[in-house]
């Protein structure tokens, strides 16, 4: 049975065009960037094509997208490395409640080691409320981070407003963007964030590399010491193909982006009423506007999430949860929790994120599954039995 | 992730459901974590003669349901008792670490029924200690 | 013209055999392994399974390997790590004065943060002077790193010793074997090495991918902060085909070692009479007993070294140099000049480092035309000038 | 890395050697930093009939000594001190930022030869400064 795959918010498949561009930096241009013969200035070369590629998407210079490990790797750099570059001026650092654990842990490390975090709340659909961080950013605040899009409820922030209010105030603006790069334009010309994260296999691009762009004069610590790779910015033997490979993935994503978009919404919208139509007891998470064009995400009441998951894999569908059994710890999804959902019902979120390949017979067959695997693990559940005889909705919000 | 076992237990669960009648009904867990179970035991001359379950949670939380029914049909109570979560999960050719606390909340629920199964006729079951009081949902 | 590569110790080209094993898990077994479908469970495994294979060439224990982006990467965990864990016991740590800047600049960074660094002098083959060890270590000593084999020279390391003396005083022992692994065979049940570096590129494996080992028990912080991959201690989608690539190189280097390394000592061998017995005025660099099988370093007087390598170059055959020009920096490589090298000797370094592909011919090849190259630099070099006529070789070492 | 020019010029070095009689010599640079140029020149009339190098250094060290050489020949000695290391650069169609030093050593080279050649002959040439003491290999 051939995968259909739901989960692109996880991780995207490398393109074919995109592993073609790879292949012949494996053992034909293997040669290493910092060397000075042939093979290794064609790597050389190539990186620095890439470079000038990822930032022409992003109306960015070249010479400020910096190759990384991944979106995790860009989120710790830009954190950390603003942290300690700027302590002398404050130790207050902001973040949303709602980002990535990439983003939460790295503000969790510095809080342990002398900085003060202040964490926003956001509102029902997930979105940082402005008057908060307006509130949040003192005398000694440095670093402002809030995520371009979210992962699990697919809700885009308000970045032009957060990032005019960190202008005014001279403050440094990271935006994780690792969901947003590929689905969204982005103008950083335009939009005045200092610090943007992106991962290559986030848009069908390798696992293992990412970038991180660095605004011109951005005051920021090296987080990766050693050789001087990355003018001199981040050290380390560079992921030649996986760079080459982002590079085309990226240009790929972006191509007929606005085409593309509206076939993803339509299928995106058509779930999304296909769920709300013929399934009761259940809540659209996320907000309903400003969203990425590949994500639904709801909850079931009376079920958890990933049982409903095995049995969608049991189909042959590839799909995602904020249940806690997912995540390998008891607490469901920091997110869901935020947006004000109770433990229960967070428990029984199943999140569905598009990508290009997807068809449209994909999702209509998911529709006339995903009902009854809904009853039949309701038809399991204490919870249910509890709503049916009319003792249950008390609790469960 | 799992076994073969597991998922079939998951897939096809055995003894879904209640009984009208029960002897004895155990729930345990909280919705909060992720899992509830709630067993239902016919209990006649001290043997067990049927068991039901209903389980909110994840696919060890139903597989073990399903495993830990089939396993005390038909034994006495004392048996029933005697039950650990370790037999439930080697029935179940093993559990992944972190889901062990499910094989632990099916042995929670079959005492728990056992107990009010106990209560409710005012006898004692040797061993047998008073079900954790944590079903907060 | 096919290169003839002469520089596996800065980089080298994919294997064949790698390549095919990576493939699928760019597009077929693509899951994010931290997902419960099927395609996911399948990267996991792969993962696990490379880990195993991994960890037994080093007779350790799965456990014990966390997979990181390379060596680079691998250096600063293992530093940064330690240091920060174990901060209350002292902030006092050692490495030696010819590591990688991977090793270096990491220390550097430390003492930037109230650690107080030694760096121990090295003789003039490069080893760590035991004696200074011990004399350097203090009460609040808590980490010493030294790598296993120098990336320049060649030279290994008296690890043995050194990590019995870290033993038992119960100071963290760290090794850079990045140049090591896949060379020459590692016990780490016999060797009390507490963390070991390694890069997947330096042994036919692809770049962006490396491994530390973490003895089981050892006390040291995330540096990666974020998700929960890697039992909770390296966070960051996992580079699926790399770590599988990595095994599948690791595996292969290690298969016949012996007999392999027979034949590359051979060509080496070969390489260092060829250069001694054939071209006046050389210094042979480096340990000459307890050396890589693979590395060749000689310095050429009176001519600098990226002039040769730009010659050999046209001649096909890519090669190293410690000169400045192929760094980046004005000062040539530190190595050479801690084993004593003058500035103008350490300009005209050549290093020559083998692969399991090189061949006899290669090698004959490179000795037929080396002395014609050096002589025609010669020719242009005022330094020779002034040693023909006398007035030289008192400034020149 | 370097262009078709640089590598033409390095390759088959125009120049190379040295002149018995020449009018001047200058030698700029050091070993420490890994690049001395030394450059002879034959004046005749005010004019440069011929000049040549010995260059220890890198590519462009050798490619920039080549060109320098070769764009002085014929000039009179005011066009010679009037040659900048921007255009030595631009003649070799660039060099790479990391290498410009090069050329600035290149000419720094000319400058000293003609500075020789104007203390031997007793003259002043308009605009020429003495070169920096920095011979210390
Ligand atoms: C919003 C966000 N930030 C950061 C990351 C981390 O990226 P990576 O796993 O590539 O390191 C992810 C994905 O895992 C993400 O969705
Ligand atoms: C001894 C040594 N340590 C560390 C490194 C860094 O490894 P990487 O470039 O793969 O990050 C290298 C190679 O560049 C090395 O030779």
């Amino acid at each position: 049975m051939k995968t259909i795959y739901f989960d692109h918010a996880a991780t995207t498949p490398v393109r074919k065009e995109v592993i073609d561009k790879m292949y012949p930096f494996f053992n034909e241009f293997y040669g290493n960037p910092s060397s000075i013969y042939d093979i290794a200035t064609i790597s050389k070369s190539a990186i620095e094509d890439s470079r000038k590629i990822i930032a022409s998407v992003f109306n960015a210079d070249a010479g400020e997208i910096f190759f990384t490990s991944g979106g995790t790797e860009s989120d710790n750099w830009a954190i950390i490395g603003t942290a300690l570059a700027n302590e002398k001026k404050g130790k207050h650092i902001i973040t949303s409640s709602v980002e990535h654990h990439a983003v939460l842990h790295t503000f969790e490390y510095l809080s342990r080691h002398g900085f003060e975090v202040t964490y926003l709340p956001v509102d029902e659909n997930g979105k940082v409320k402005i008057d908060e961080l307006k509130k949040a950013i003192r005398k000694d605040t440095i670093l402002v981070s809030v995520m371009y899009a979210n992962n699990e409820i697919g809700t885009i922030q308000p970045i032009e407003e957060i990032s005019n209010i960190c202008k005014d105030r001279k403050i440094i603006f990271h935006s994780d963007a690792v969901q947003a790069v590929g689905q969204i334009r982005i103008d950083l010309k335009k939009t005045g964030i200092d610090l943007l994260s992106m991962s290559a296999h986030k848009f069908n691009g390798p696992k293992g590399v990412g970038a991180l762009f660095i605004r011109k004069g951005t005051k920021i610590d090296n987080f990766l010491h050693g050789g001087a790779q990355e003018n001199k910015r981040r050290a380390g033997t560079e992921n030649v193909p996986g760079i080459v490979g982002m590079a085309e993935a990226i240009s790929l994503a972006y191509e007929n982006m606005e085409e593309k978009n509206k076939k993803i919404i339509k299928l995106r919208d058509k779930i999304i009423d296909g769920i709300k139509n013929n399934i009761p007891h259940v809540k659209f998470n996320g907000d309903p506007v400003d969203r990425l064009p590949n994500n639904v995400n709801f909850s079931f009441r009376y079920i958890e999430g990933e049982s409903l998951l095995l049995m969608l894999n049991m189909k042959g569908i590839a799909a995602s949860s904020g249940s806690a059994c997912t995540s390998g710890s008891l607490d469901p999804s920091h997110v869901l929790l935020s947006i004000g959902l109770s433990h229960e019902v967070a428990h029984g979120s199943l999140r569905i994120t598009l990508g290009y390949e997807n068809k449209e017979e994909e999702v209509d067959y998911l529709l006339q599954i995903l009902p009854g695997i809904v009853q039949r693990l309701r038809d399991m559940s204490p919870l249910y039995d509890e709503f049916l005889k009319g003792e249950g909705d008390k609790n469960v919000q | 992730m799992y076994s073969k076992k597991v998922m079939e237990n998951f897939m096809n669960p055995k003894n879904v459901g209640e009984i009208d009648d029960a002897s004895g009904i155990g729930e345990v867990g909280n919705a909060k974590c992720g899992d509830i179970m709630k067993v239902y035991l016919k209990i006649e001359d001290g043997i067990i003669k049927d068991a039901k379950f209903k389980t909110f949670g994840c696919g060890a939380a139903i597989a073990t349901s399903s495993m830990a029914t089939q396993m005390i049909i038909g034994k006495t109570v004392q048996e029933a008792l005697e039950l650990t979560n370790k037999a439930v999960v080697e029935a179940l050719d093993g559990l992944p670490p972190i889901k062990l606390h499910c094989s632990v909340l099916a042995e929670e629920a079959v005492h728990a029924a056992l107990w009010d199964y106990a209560k409710k006729n005012n006898i004692e079951i040797k061993g047998l200690k008073p079900p954790k009081e944590d079903i907060s949902h």
